[in-house]
């Protein structure tokens, strides 16, 4: 019933002639561009739209509505702390002083920005234990590059060459081995035991001189805190490697027990996370680094000093020879390091910690409720860190019904579906993170809806099998999108 | 307790149920000797209001000059519609578009992304964006050495006339991987780099040629030529374009016979603030045949299982975090609301309104240019045609000069001797559509009072 | 199945002690507070909501949903002007130096401001046609006021004091008697004609030495022409009564017909309509007047003017004695003025000719289109101004399908509905406006609807009395909420 | 052609339809002299970049100066949430909620705006929003005159400690109908209007009594006093209030015996910008006898076809839209925005965070005169306790010693000489929770510097 305009792509909008005229400047005589020689010049112009503003102002206004979000809905993925995104942040970061600086402007017209910066690096320092720290990376990938740079650059400046592995718990992110890969690394997994600790006997086995790290998060992507994060500390440093930690939970931990105090060498933080700045639908983020005293001479630049005299300055290549260099064009991703400052400067010391306590409290009581309905939990025996794990293995075995039909089903019941089949070594698995900032009635709300739909798979698997009912669409054919690959519109 | 919605009560009614004394308790796995202390290094927590107006105060501090810095970030007029949407709470607090049925409005939106940069740049395929111009120029080179299979050694060529930021990017990436980077010097009367500077180079083994259009230094190369024998040479050819000039100038699809294989971008002038350096948005096209080698995230459009057509992220084999150690790239968060602030930006342009914008910077960096070199002493470094950046030679070191125009407010350019030590007199300077007649003017007398 | 949470109040989230914490400032020792008498101190906090700032966030966000808007959906209410909003004259208007001005701030830090608002008099004199301009009513219904007050002012000044009557036309708008009366004088209604017109010699004959004015629009709210405006003008300028202009259909003309042309000695104009200004839900919007020479010494204060150096400054009651004074504590509604002034200086002198044309070619478009898919206009002998009448009377009569019925039921095709049972006169009527920025597929696609709808309302008339069914409500019970008035929220 | 989609072809499309030759044949019906020439006086149009630039400038001009002004507008903090919400098209480009089922969202923060204010005022029911405080005042004086059956006099007795803005509205609304605003004298040691000052209209009849609490010198008034006064003499109260100051004053609700008639009041300081004066909320309330009438727009609570509650538009038969003549007033189009960000604004303050907001309005203006008075010559004019503003006495007249704060970036308060002569050396001074002790000192410091 509703109008067909309601899904067109704004390509299907456009008509010949059609503008949004208050944006284009007045057109130029030609002769204004004899300088560029026709040979380089275009033939035609680009099929871009040609629409109105209202046209724009809706279509996109109208789009968005087709998305779950934070200011909508609960929001519960694992790994990805959906947390409130202070709109304040937003306000303070878009100011017209910070927005229209450009990268380059010299440190005379830069101080408020640097001041802003230098203190931030202060804050990630005092609540990692870590030594030094750089804030250029542009998200959790790009830090973990910088941190296993690093860990190679050190060793080169060592030259210690014959290390050649990175050892990575088998829960690990994706994005660990991919980026240990990306810097030159085989990768070697290490296996997890049933408790969600890891094996240690076999990662002692593991190590050894061509060992040049391990890269792991603690508390782990199992949900809980690895134990034995002293004996792990000690196997790989004495086999000459460094540990590297990923900061993508730091959440769970903050204020309660530092990175540099656990070990570790390197760290990076996903401020998109951990410091609530917004996903914007997949970014951007920041992803800034922190490392202990022997990798400093090696981060990433450039990174904000302070003068004597109280003046901030760049600190590059000069001061930093043996850095890893620029990991983009200018610093990284400064609107999100200025709304994570903002975060830090309204929490404050108490603040921090309380993040770390109340995730914790949110994720322990979220997991024993759903116990109580029900639910099967991968480690039962443990605390939840600040998320936790349920596995649907036996609802798929005796109902037929997958943790992807659940997730979908979720969906009716207007709660984002928590992050699903990871990680990989638990079967069926939901990772679910409420997070500090969503009320007891929030957490109780989703428990009733699990409820409702664990009783649905019981009397009635096929509805969960079709869900979403409620969404644009109903469930999308994946395999179909990745076998008539359709990667842009053409109108013929 | 900001941003924590607990009462005394939630929390012992939580406690309870999870059969717990105190907060405390649930760290109670953690030995005691890795406790945090107090992190007296952290100052007292503020209000709102007290942070904003902290901030307020950085902020102006910053503000005010009148800036001709381009030099790979430019300002460029932003339609208010752009970012009135893009912080949307929709569009602004969503996650990765993971739940496909759930994200319909970002997953069309980047569609839309894809197909615009795909017509922009004349490719057949696009990706949802990576970091930045820089960083993505690096997931470039990486790229071409998957997808050239025949090139077996790891070497790519590498103009100096490309951004230096951008060369060290690609340097501190790929060098990781033993990646090697040849340098090709530019011609230093045009600030071009001629097939000739290539010359020495036919015949070697090399996987991707960079063509940088328009280079650091503003100027135009011959794009069809350096493709044609970067082809001819059996290497692909990565194409670093700036989004706004390719309304008026030929794009990577159509360079030479065959057009580039690889394009890759910032997409910051297209409706995206300098604010500092980030967040920009790479954005990074290919031809069909490589299209398995791109990095980062790439959706498609599909239908439901009422044959409603619908789109969802594609290709999820060449991502980290189903393919791990074997993926393309290790990106996983990318620059999504930039992208979409892109997307709203061209909508909003058009053909002809991107191209008016494109057409006024040329216009008006022409007129700086020969403002400036009206002056007794400056004159234009290189002879070649230039888009919207152009290198003016003082009668002193840039670095003696530019500190003094800062001083009278206005951020005079890029010092090229930071990079070329033969250019240490050199400024590179940008005049977009914002930087109307009066501006130029009030730099052209500056500039001669400094110089006098 | 979506969660109760959804159409929540506010105040079904508090809980006691719960409190969004940035935004408070730190509590003050109660000592601080000693200088105010215990007696005059409130005994109990009033019952605020006690929410966190996510919850806050996501009610309103999701409780905005709950709204059709130009932004996204065509909105033809008749007589309202729904174009589009231009987000620039937001952005505009919401600039820091703007909002952050004191009304009393001195002269000496207002130039800027005055600027705009001494340049937007002069637009509005010059598209009017009129020779004074004071901004500072807050809405066209004050502009009506201040208008008529004048035409009071006048008749006084002059020691006229037998005048006591407006003069109407029938088809008027509620303001224009509601206001009459506000000024102390009694309505007298002038019937209107079958083609939509005034009737002359009613008119004529209700003239007389007690006729103070009288208030009309033109384009009339019967969305024609009113082509006897000489006429009428005659007839009550030589009865001794002054002219009216409501100036709500002043989109209609803009730059084709102006006012004083006319012969109306003082009109209002409605920014919100004509000038692209936000409705925001009901407001604000601004209703200036504009005035022929002898009205002008009755302007309300405050007005902008300029000196011979070229600076700005505030005309109050010392340069205009005989003004009709203040009508605000300050000077009306600034932000909406500095969004029209945006807009005027964007259209500029063409710009604001187009206006005129494009609206009236959409709303003929539309006329006709509609006519032809079996709709009856209302005057089908008339070109349409700028908005057009259907009526629906044989529709009521045979199918016993209301102009309210159809209304709701184009809720369901994504429409909102026209102005409805406006002008009185009309049985069962639509006033539609399309307004000028609306796509010809926008307007085909209402016709689309309509089209469907009339379908349905002879096939299936029960459907439509029971829409709409997409909202979130069904059809409200209008006298429930009379009869049982539940006007605050109690908990009890 | 800004804002209009259509191309030529839609236009001749169009016009085929009509069955037109030209758009001007559109006009036909407009008598040919009427016709308009050519609008010489407004100026080319612009572009969104060019008018944003020039209104930048403008803005730019008026903004840095430290303002210690009130006397009806007051900067407090706004939360960011509160615009960025506000201003959500949703929010921001929808009509006034004529078809409630397409219009829930509007409606239902009405009907809990209207919720708040009946809490924070201690009254029955409230209507959706007047103008702004001062013509509010004006509905609330012919609204008691109608409530009032009793009296025949059209008399309100009027304070002058009332903002004298407010009064000057209030004629020149109320004057037309015949209203007689009699005045009251305000206790020159105390600034403010005790019962004996209204002992000589003891027995006359007068409707009402308009009492302002904090008045216009900022000073409390005896409200039970007047209130049980008032009521004696068969006269309603009309409490004119600040809502800020309602967080720690007893609510005109609860003003004496009875408790206040009707409440009128200004929202601006619950999150509405300065914005040189508006747009503004007017909030009105009332007791349940007097609802109907109440002008202006009210929001009920109802059913739909199903049962499930669901909000529209009531009691419209005061309203002009179905009354006309008839009706309680005017009004039509409100101030909704203003009220909407008003609602969030209470929603995120809570109690306690509005009572914070009160408390160090009220302490740092006593710190303000603290400072201030302890500057040679300085003095505190008045002995009345005050909330967030006082007067000052100054040894030289206001009109000179303001303009030289002016020059040194201090908008020092508000010159009561320019309504009351006798106080012409006095200057009305208000600081808010923004207004920190930096400023304070700064103020002190200038101003001690000014006098000297
Ligand atoms: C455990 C873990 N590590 C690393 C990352 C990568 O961070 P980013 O997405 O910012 O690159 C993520 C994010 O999803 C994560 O959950
Ligand atoms: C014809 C007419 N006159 C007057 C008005 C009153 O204008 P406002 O709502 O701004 O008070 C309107 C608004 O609806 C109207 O349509």
């Amino acid at each position: 019933m509703s109008t067909q305009t309601d899904n067109q792509l704004i390509f299907e909008l456009s008509r010949p002639g059609r503008r949004a005229a208050a944006q284009a400047p007045r057109a130029l005589p030609e002769e204004r561009l004899s300088a560029i020689p026709q040979a380089l010049r275009r033939k035609q112009r680009p099929a871009l739209p040609e629409v109105s503003e209202l046209q724009v102002v809706r279509h996109y206004t109208n789009l968005s509505t087709r998305n779950f979000a934070i200011d909508k809905q609960f929001y519960p993925l694992g790994s990805c702390t959906m947390k409130y995104n202070p709109r304040g942040a937003n306000r303070a970061a878009m100011l017209p002083g910070f927005l229209g600086r450009h990268p380059l402007a010299p440190e005379s017209h830069s101080q408020g920005y640097l001041a802003c910066l230098f203190e931030l690096q202060e804050f990630l320092k005092e609540v990692t234990g870590m030594q030094g720290v750089s804030l250029t990376p542009m998200a959790g990938a790009q830090g973990e590059f910088a941190g296993v740079a690093m860990i190679r650059a050190y060793h080169e400046a060592r030259n210690d060459d014959a290390r050649t592995e990175i050892l990575i718990p088998e829960a690990a992110h994706g994005t660990n081995p991919a980026t240990a890969v990306m810097c030159g690394y085989k990768v070697r997994e290490v296996p997890v035991n049933k408790e969600g600790d890891v094996d240690l006997e076999a990662l002692k086995a593991a190590c050894g001189p061509q060992t040049a790290g391990l890269m792991m998060t603690n508390p782990s992507t199992c949900g809980v805190f690895e134990r034995q994060i002293d004996g792990i500390a000690k196997a790989v440093h004495e086999a000459g490697g460094l540990l590297y930690y990923d900061g993508a939970n730091l959440n769970a931990i903050l204020g309660k027990v530092r990175p540099g105090d656990m070990g570790f060498d390197v760290i990076h933080m996903n401020l998109h996370k951990t410091f609530a700045t917004p996903h914007g639908g997949g970014g951007p983020g920041a992803g800034p680094v922190g490392v202990s005293e022997r990798l400093k001479p090696f981060l990433p630049t450039p990174i904000v000093g302070r003068e004597e005299d109280g003046r901030y300055r760049w600190l590059d290549q000069h001061d930093l020879p043996q850095s890893i260099g620029h990991l983009s064009a200018f610093m990284g991703n400064a609107g999100v390091l200025l709304r994570a400052y903002f975060y830090a400067r309204v929490l404050g010391r108490e603040g921090m910690i309380r993040v770390g306590e109340y995730s914790t409290l949110a994720a322990n009581y979220l997991l024993k409720r759903l116990e109580a309905i029900g639910c099967t939990p991968a480690y039962p025996a443990r605390r939840a860190s600040h998320e936790f794990i349920l596995t649907f293995a036996k609802e798929s075995k005796t109902l037929g019904v997958s943790a992807m039909d659940i997730a979908k089903r979720l969906l009716d019941y207007n709660q984002h579906a928590p992050t699903t089949y990871f990680p990989l070594l638990v079967p069926e698995c939901f990772l679910i993170e409420p997070t500090e900032t969503e009320t007891k009635e929030a957490l109780d709300e989703f428990v009733a809806a699990m409820e409702s739909i664990l009783a649905e798979a019981r009397d009635n698997p096929e509805l969960l099998k079709g869900a979403p009912y409620s969404q644009p669409v109903r469930r999308l054919d994946d395999v179909k999108a990745a076998r008539e690959l359709d990667l842009v519109w053409s109108n013929v | 307790m900001p941003f924590i919605p607990h009462t005394s009560d939630d929390v012992q009614a939580m406690l309870a149920a999870i059969g717990a004394d105190s907060i405390e308790d649930l760290f109670d796995e953690i030995p005691a000797h890795l406790k945090a202390g107090a992190l007296a290094g952290l100052p007292e927590g503020l209000s709102e209001m007290e942070v904003t107006a902290l901030m307020a105060a950085r902020a102006r501090q910053d503000a005010g000059a009148l800036c001709f810095l381009g030099a790979g970030a430019y300002e460029h007029h932003i339609p208010a519609a752009v970012w009135e949407i893009a912080t949307r709470g929709e569009y602004y607090t969503a996650y990765t578009p993971y739940q496909a049925e759930a994200s319909q409005g970002t997953l069309q939106t980047i569609y839309e992304f894809q197909t615009l940069m795909a017509r922009l740049t004349g490719m057949d395929a696009s990706n949802a964006s990576v970091y930045d111009g820089a960083s993505g120029l690096a997931e470039a080179v990486l790229m071409a050495l998957r997808a050239n299979r025949k090139s077996k050694s790891g070497r790519v060529l590498m103009p100096e006339a490309v951004n230096p930021r951008y060369r060290q990017a690609v340097a501190a990436i790929c060098e990781n991987q033993n990646v090697e980077l040849v340098s090709v010097p530019f011609n230093t009367a045009e600030g071009t780099t001629p097939v000739a500077a290539l010359a020495d180079h036919a015949g070697e083994d090399f996987a991707a040629l960079v063509i940088a259009q328009p280079n650091f230094f503003g100027a135009l190369e011959d794009v069809d030529a350096l493709t044609d024998w970067a082809h001819a040479q059996g290497m692909l050819v990565i194409a670093l374009v700036n989004p706004t000039a390719l309304a008026l100038l030929t794009p990577p699809g159509e360079w030479g016979e065959k057009g580039a294989d690889i394009v890759i971008g910032e997409a910051q002038p297209l409706g995206i603030p300098l604010s500092s350096g980030g967040p920009y948005c790479g954005f990074m096209c290919c031809k069909q045949q490589h299209i398995r080698q791109m990095p980062g995230r790439i959706i498609g459009r599909t239908v439901d299982l009422e044959g409603r057509p619908g789109f969802t992220l594609t290709l999820q084999a060449r991502e980290q975090h189903i393919r791990r150690s074997k993926a393309t790239s290790n990106i996983c968060t990318n620059q999504g609301l930039a992208m979409t602030a892109a997307t709203i930006y061209l909508s909003l342009l058009g053909p002809e309104g991107l191209e008016a914008v494109a057409a006024h910077s040329h216009a008006n960096t022409q007129d700086l240019v020969a403002r400036l070199s009206a002056i007794d002493g400056v004159s234009l470094a290189f002879a070649s045609p230039t888009f919207h950046e152009a290198v003016l030679r003082l009668p002193k070191p840039a670095s003696e000069v530019l500190p003094k125009l800062a001083e009278r407010g206005i951020i005079g350019g890029y010092d090229l001797g930071l990079d070329f030590p033969a250019l240490a007199d050199c400024v590179l300077v940008c005049a977009t559509e914002t930087r109307i007649a009066d501006d130029i003017d009030l730099y052209a007398t500056v500039l001669a009072e400094v110089l006098a």
